[in-house]
């Protein structure tokens, strides 16, 4: 079978996730679209792991979820900080270091 | 002991003298840090002495050795030395500078007295001349570079010593930046060469590979011997690289004595005359670099027929003094250009210290239209003053008749193109004998000013400080600069240092008179026994015409210059009415600043403004974008307003990037 | 699926010698959490510091027990390999976190954040770059990148109390995930155009069974060569750089200044010469071109900035352009002068950022240039140190930085891209602007007010402090200043012998055996 | 082959050409009238700015988080699991060796108090 329709799906996604990020400005639709990119390069992986028939790929793609996983708690984590000083929930209130 | 080891121990000392000063200045007491810093330069200059002497005692040929401390650099492609290289012309310019240095060190004991950054002074005058003397003496174009760069950082701290006069401090960075200008050009001089003329870095590799490498006029080696000239003219302040000597006379006197006259700008020519092969490889370099000296040497002598300033007149003349310098050693008049290089520094120092005295005499003030009638009053300073001013018109039998006429008969005698060069020279001698007594006679003759009456009363006068420039106010009680002044009549180092400098300057032509005389010539020629001018010297005969020639010349205007300010003062007044013109273009010293300003400064700030508009309306919707500086306005005005702080125009700027990147690749896809 | 995953499976043959120091940190890390459990003054101030100062005096042992000249041997299965390049790099990753723990002793951000999870990050994130070092291999790499910059994220944000702080990490964090997100897709690609994830196998595989022009493998270069490049903060990938080095506490901005960019170049250096280096012809040019790019962007930007560590942060834009130019090259000499240069940038950069720690904590300013005025005769022993700095960043002859830059431009011009060299010194000299103003201030300032209580005869005298602060004397944190003076001293001294340094760059320049000489 | 990509290329940079084009003009040319609903972002409906008055259980963050971290690092088990036989003994050192990482991170969350609900 051929792999092209996955990387044209996980371009796409890719492309979401970066269109979103670019976009919004609730931090926690930023990560997710965050993790939409991630995901993208993961469908990415799994799909070419597919065509050469060897489980690199795979693995890849299982490190790239906890990394994934990860990065999103930690963003969590100061989303909360930040929620805790009373910042208005928007990243474009977050323009105070400039210039 | 052999050369090089003298040679390390000219280094070693004023080192040592910067160190012990600037680390144990609490624990010297009143002048002692001043008699420390001049006795470690004499120190050096006794080594160079001890230098020549050893290297006079070998062959001709054989009057070169260079000594290796440790490796600098050594890997794969680069090996440089932390070495130095001992030869007549390194050890001339060891001497001159370090026998001037020494006087200048004397001089200051006294006149720094009462100012509270004494021993700081004398830390930065020892580092200075620790930095001269590494130039000179550099092993390889990479210690020149650093020692270059050395004295570039010197002269910086020096200019603005006085660091409480915003124009001092201004003017320092003006020095650096354009130094620095020439140190960049030197560098890639430098890799020009060493990529080109087979990976080498001492000296005499680089002109045995050019010879080779190179035929003659070979573009790329034009193109190393233009950058050497563009280093060259930013450290010896050549037209257009020159705007920055006269600002550097916010430094204390004896700095611009010793920096700016002496020793530092003079460090172009000898680069050019160190590089001397290059420059004969490639005569079309020589010939554009000796066009500017002559322009120079015009140029600035007609600026100091206009200005009033004591202090930048003495200024300008240095600047056309070095022009002819570099006319020489850029057209193979080497011993004349080196020659003039010694003469010069005698009676240039000179003139320089006097200044300071009747600075000193006026409690500050520099303008002469203020001055007058200071020859009864001071009478040692009045002397030995006349005779710089003899030495620098090159009026028989001063020292600086011989070398500067030396430079022009050459020039004469090799003729056409430099036949014209040489008539721009003798125009501008005229014009510099009018300009030496102008400052004479404004000063020393004439009605005497109240300060000139209280001092022959016996006290010196005490005029509240005001900056020279800006005419504001100066607070004494930091002391920078200090309270009292001191005038040579009554501070035995100033007339000892004087004194000597004004011997040197009547007797110093005697090392080259022609036919009589060879001294320096036969000293200085294993250096240039290469050059293919080394037999075009002209005959005894026609360079004592060019000499009477040259007596003529400054006969003629010093007496242009009795008339005008003895016989019948007023007279320059109604030049200047009938051509207000010259009068005004002399005066802007021919705006050349203003010319910077409009070729530089205001487009570039206009393209700041421009880009400035375009990326607050673009990008940012009305962040402000504030504090660029003009000259790259435009630059830091679009760097920061991209900087606006938005997480979402970062993330934008970075996909853009990205998207720049992936077009190329798929470009390279596509073909 | 399964099939697969049996077809590739073996027990590891694993090099514990080669892997020590890596354990030796990752360990130290799991220690420190635990030991931040006990309560108690002690165990807080003195037993946690400690313990990282020990973990990375043991890596430090350890990589040098295992530094053998021009041998490059895999630990992990050819996941890891140990190779002067990695070790010499790690060392600079090691150093660099001791001086980190003497500038956070007594910052506020360890007092808000606790010293456990503050030190036990950094050793996180150091073990992360010790990965990145010796990664052989795709997964690797990426899991390298991970580890350094999840802690990061957090230290950024850990002086919680401050708003900027946050901001800092929230801003490193999305920015920062996009980066990575590109790097992923492109490895992606370059492993769906090769078949392979190790190193090796991806350079035998371009030019033979891959086409150098196969767009699936440019793309994933140009993705990869993206994500890389905001590591390094390079221009136009820079953008945060300035915005995170200002909020970030200082110490932690030192740390990231030094440590973050040397595991950038290190990744760069192996992911380009081994790897990809079959397809130089195809990324040298634009690499070149983002070099050039990041001079001017960096060299400009840091003009006309009044916060320190904003304008080092620009400052630091431009240092990675001169030092990708080294990347660019693609020799062994290359290679050298781009090690070297990381090396003297470690010098130069933390006894500046030492010397804005121990200012920031006294003056009023802050972090601002003014908190400088008259540093030169307030104490002269912060004063040096920033002035050697500066002179050594704008490549003053003399100094480490200069020597530096002598050997990239060596390097560039032996290697045909004599004008990549031109850039660098035509950066250089504008780079001396903002780095003379710095200077400037400290010694041509005058002085405000008398320090209290010092003796009459020395002149001492600081900015007027809110109320009187013992820290207002330099010796009042004797760390920071220690660590300043040996960086300086070590930036002087390099910059007059730097021959022992040559021969260790010599060393990790034969480690890529891929590349000519 | 590869000719055929070139059409995507010129298609890439007419795009984009265009695009910034048009952004451009609007911000030079366009009239502004803003008023607060214009200024609002579109978000498919969602608020895009969480009010002040808006309840958030700091505490039900920490546990979702601690949750996703634990929840997640079990898919390393995966692969060993598939590989048990062939690893033989190093996978049982592994797995012990990944266990008791992930208890350190326990004890200490737990230490810490995070696991109390507030």
């Amino acid at each position: 079978m051929n792999v092209t329709w996955y990387l044209v799906l996980s371009a796409f996604i890719f492309a979401m996730g970066a269109a979103g990020v670019l976009t919004r400005r609730n931090p926690l639709v930023v990560l997710l679209c965050l993790e939409l990119m991630l995901n993208a390069g993961n469908l990415a992986l799994i799909a070419f792991s597919r065509m050469w028939g060897n489980a690199d790929g795979q693995i890849f793609a299982l490190v790239v979820m906890v990394v994934a996983a990860c990065e999103v708690v930690v963003g969590l984590g100061i989303i909360v900080g930040i929620f805790r000083r009373r910042i208005p929930e928007d990243v474009d209130a977050l323009s105070e270091l400039r210039g | 002991m052999s050369a090089t080891a003298w040679g390390w121990l000219v280094l070693a000392f004023p080192l040592a003298g910067t160190v012990v000063i600037s680390l144990g200045w609490r624990a010297l007491p009143g002048r002692m840090a001043g008699w420390l810093g001049s006795g470690a330069i004499l120190a050096a200059f006794v080594c160079a002495v001890g230098a020549t002497v050893k290297l006079q005692k070998l062959a001709p040929h054989a009057r070169h050795a260079s000594s290796t401390l440790f490796d600098y650099a050594h890997s794969a492609g680069i090996n440089i030395g932390m070495s130095i290289y001992v030869d007549p012309l390194s050890l001339f310019m060891a001497l001159v500078v370090s026998g001037v240095s020494f006087l200048i060190h004397v001089y200051s004991v006294s006149y720094m007295t009462s100012d509270r950054g004494y021993s700081r002074y004398f830390a930065y005058l020892n580092y200075f001349v620790f930095s001269m003397l590494l130039l000179v003496l550099a092993g390889n174009i990479i210690i020149l570079i650093v020692g270059w760069a050395g004295v570039g950082m010197a002269s910086y701290i020096l200019i603005s010593f006085w660091y409480r006069r915003t124009t001092a401090t201004a003017a320092g960075m003006k020095a650096f930046v354009m130094n620095v200008i020439g140190d960049v050009a030197l560098v890639l001089a430098a890799f020009l060469l060493w990529r080109h003329a087979g990976h080498h870095v001492s000296f005499n590799g680089i002109f045995a590979g050019s010879k080779q490498a190179f035929g003659t006029n070979n573009g790329t080696l034009i193109a190393a011997c233009l950058l050497l000239t563009v280093g060259a003219f930013a450290k010896s302040a050549q037209v257009p690289l020159h705007t920055w000597l006269p600002d550097a006379m916010e430094g204390p006197t004896p700095v611009s004595a010793l920096i700016h006259a002496a020793t530092m700008v003079t460090a172009g020519v000898y680069l050019i005359a160190r590089f001397h092969p290059l420059y004969e490889l490639a005569p079309t370099a020589a010939d554009i670099t000796a066009g500017f000296a002559a322009f120079t040497l015009f140029y600035a002598a007609t600026c100091a027929l206009a200005i009033t300033d004591l202090k930048r007149i003495i200024a300008y003349s240095t600047i056309s003094q070095i022009g002819y310098m570099m006319l020489g050693v850029s057209t193979g008049g080497y011993d004349g250009g080196l020659f003039h290089l010694m003469t010069h520094a005698f009676f240039k120092a000179l003139l320089f210290m006097g200044a300071g005295s009747v600075i000193g005499a006026m409690a500050g003030i520099q303008d002469i239209d203020r001055m007058g009638g200071f020859r009864k009053s001071m009478r040692f300073t009045y002397v030995t003053f006349v005779v710089g001013a003899l030495a620098l018109a090159s009026f028989p039998p001063m020292s600086g008749w011989f070398s500067k006429d030396e430079i022009l008969g050459f020039d004469v005698h090799r003729g056409g193109y430099y036949l014209v060069l040489a008539i721009i020279g003798f125009a501008a001698a005229l014009i510099t004998a009018f300009y030496s007594f102008r400052m004479v006679f404004r000063v020393f003759h004439g009605a005497a000013v109240p300060e000139a009456q209280s001092l022959e009363r016996g006290e010196l006068a005490h005029g509240e400080h005001l900056n020279p420039m800006t005419g504001e106010h100066e607070d004494t009680d930091v002391g920078f600069p200090g309270a009292e002044h001191h005038i040579a009549e009554r501070e035995w180092p100033m007339k000892f240092a004087m004194s000597i400098l004004a011997v040197l300057a009547i007797i110093g032509g005697i090392v080259g008179i022609p036919g009589v005389t060879h001294w320096l010539r036969n000293f200085l020629d294993p250096v240039f026994a290469d050059s293919k001018f080394i037999n075009t010297q002209p005959t005894d005969t026609s360079s004592w015409i060019g000499l009477v020639v040259g007596a003529g010349i400054a006969l003629a205007g010093i007496t242009i210059a009795y008339v005008c300010y003895i016989r019948q003062p007023g007279t320059t007044g109604r030049i200047a009415a009938r051509v207000p013109a010259l009068q005004r273009l002399f005066v802007n010293r021919w705006y050349w600043d203003e010319l910077y300003d409009a070729l530089f400064v205001r487009p570039s700030a206009t393209l700041g403004n421009f880009g400035r508009y375009v990326v607050e309306r673009a990008f940012v919707q009305g962040t402000l974008v504030g504090g660029a500086t003009r000259i790259v306005g435009v630059g830091t005005a679009i760097a920061r307003g991209l900087e606006n702080g938005y997480i979402r125009a970062y993330a934008v700027l970075m996909l853009l990037g990205f998207g720049g990147l992936g077009l190329y690749f798929l470009l390279q896809a596509a073909f | 699926m399964t099939t697969l995953l049996i077809a590739a499976a073996k027990a590891p043959v694993i090099d514990y010698k080669g892997i020590s120091p890596l354990f030796a940190v990752a360990g130290g890390a799991v220690i420190v959490l635990m030991a931040a459990l006990i309560r108690g003054r002690f165990a807080q101030r003195v037993l946690v510091p400690f313990l990282t100062v020990g973990a990375l005096g043991a890596a430090i042992g350890l990589s040098i027990w295992n530094w053998h000249t021009g041998d490059s041997r895999p630990i992990v299965e050819g996941a890891l390999a140990i190779d002067p390049l990695a070790l010499g790099l790690s060392l600079l990753f090691y150093i660099t976190g001791l001086a980190t723990v003497a500038f956070a002793w007594r910052s506020r951000a360890l007092r808000e954040s606790g010293t456990g999870e503050f030190f036990g990050l950094m050793l996180g994130s150091i073990a992360g770059m010790t990965i990145l070092g010796s990664a052989e291999n795709l997964i690797t790499l990426f899991v390298g990148i991970e580890l350094l910059s999840i802690p990061l994220y957090v230290m950024c944000a850990s002086d919680v109390r401050r708003e900027t702080s946050l901001e800092s990490g929230l801003k490193y964090l999305v920015i920062g995930s996009v980066g990575s997100a590109t790097l992923l897709y492109g490895l992606a690609l370059i492993y769906g155009a090769t078949g392979h994830t190790g190193f090796a196998e991806i350079n035998n595989a371009i030019g033979n069974s891959v086409n150098l022009t196969d767009p699936l493998l440019l793309t994933g270069i140009a993705l990869a060569a993206a994500g890389l490049a905001f590591k390094a903060s390079v221009a136009p990938f820079h953008a945060w750089t300035p915005d995170v080095y200002e909020g970030a506490p200082t110490p932690v901005t030192a740390f990231m200044a030094v440590a973050t960019k040397t595991a950038a170049f290190a990744v760069i250096l192996r992911f380009f010469l081994e790897a990809l280096v079959s397809a130089q012809e195809q990324w040298a040019p634009a690499l070149a071109a983002l070099a050039v790019i990041t001079i001017i962007v960096g060299n400009v930007g840091a003009i006309a900035q009044n916060s320190l560590k904003r304008m080092l942060a620009w400052s630091g834009v431009a240092q990675a352009g001169y030092m990708l130019a080294g990347v660019v090259v693609g020799t062994q000499l290359g290679l050298q002068a781009t090690a070297f240069y990381l090396a003297m940038y470690l010098f130069m950069n933390l006894a500046a950022f030492g010397v804005v720690i121990a200012r920031e904590r006294v003056s009023e300013h802050g972090d601002g240039l003014k908190s400088l005025e008259g540093l030169g005769s307030a104490s002269p022993l912060l004063a040096w140190p920033m002035t050697i700095a500066m002179l050594s960043l704008a490549g003053f002859p003399a100094t480490a930085g200069f020597i530096g830059k002598f050997y990239l431009i060596s390097a560039a011009v032996d290697g045909n891209w004599a004008w990549l060299g031109v850039m660098i010194v035509v950066g250089s000299m504008l780079s001396l602007v903002y780095y003379l103003r710095v200077i400037a201030v400290m010694w041509m300032t005058p002085l405000k007010i008398e320090l209290p209580g010092r003796p009459r005869r020395a002149r001492r005298e600081v900015q007027p402090v809110a109320g009187w602060s013992p820290e207002a004397d330099p010796r009042a944190q004797p760390e920071v200043l220690l660590v300043t003076l040996i960086m300086a001293a070590a930036t002087i001294f390099f910059g007059i012998v730097p021959s022992p340094l040559f021969h260790l760059a010599h060393d990790v320049g034969t480690s890529i055996s891929a590349l000519f000489s | 082959m590869l000719k055929s990509y070139f059409p995507v290329v010129i298609f890439i940079l007419l795009g984009a050409g265009v695009g910034t084009a048009f952004t451009l003009l609007n911000n030079v040319l366009g009239p502004r009238r803003p008023n607060p609903v214009k200024r609002e972002p579109y978000e498919c409906g969602l608020p895009s700015e969480v009010k002040r008055n808006f309840r958030f259980g700091i505490s039900f963050y920490l546990i979702a988080m601690l949750f996703i971290l634990f929840d997640i690092e079990v898919i390393f088990l995966y692969p060993v699991a598939i590989q048990l036989k062939a690893l033989g003994t190093f996978a049982l050192v592994e797995t012990v060796v990944f266990i008791a990482l992930l208890l350190v991170g326990f004890v200490f969350v737990w230490r810490r108090g995070a696991l109390e609900w507030r």
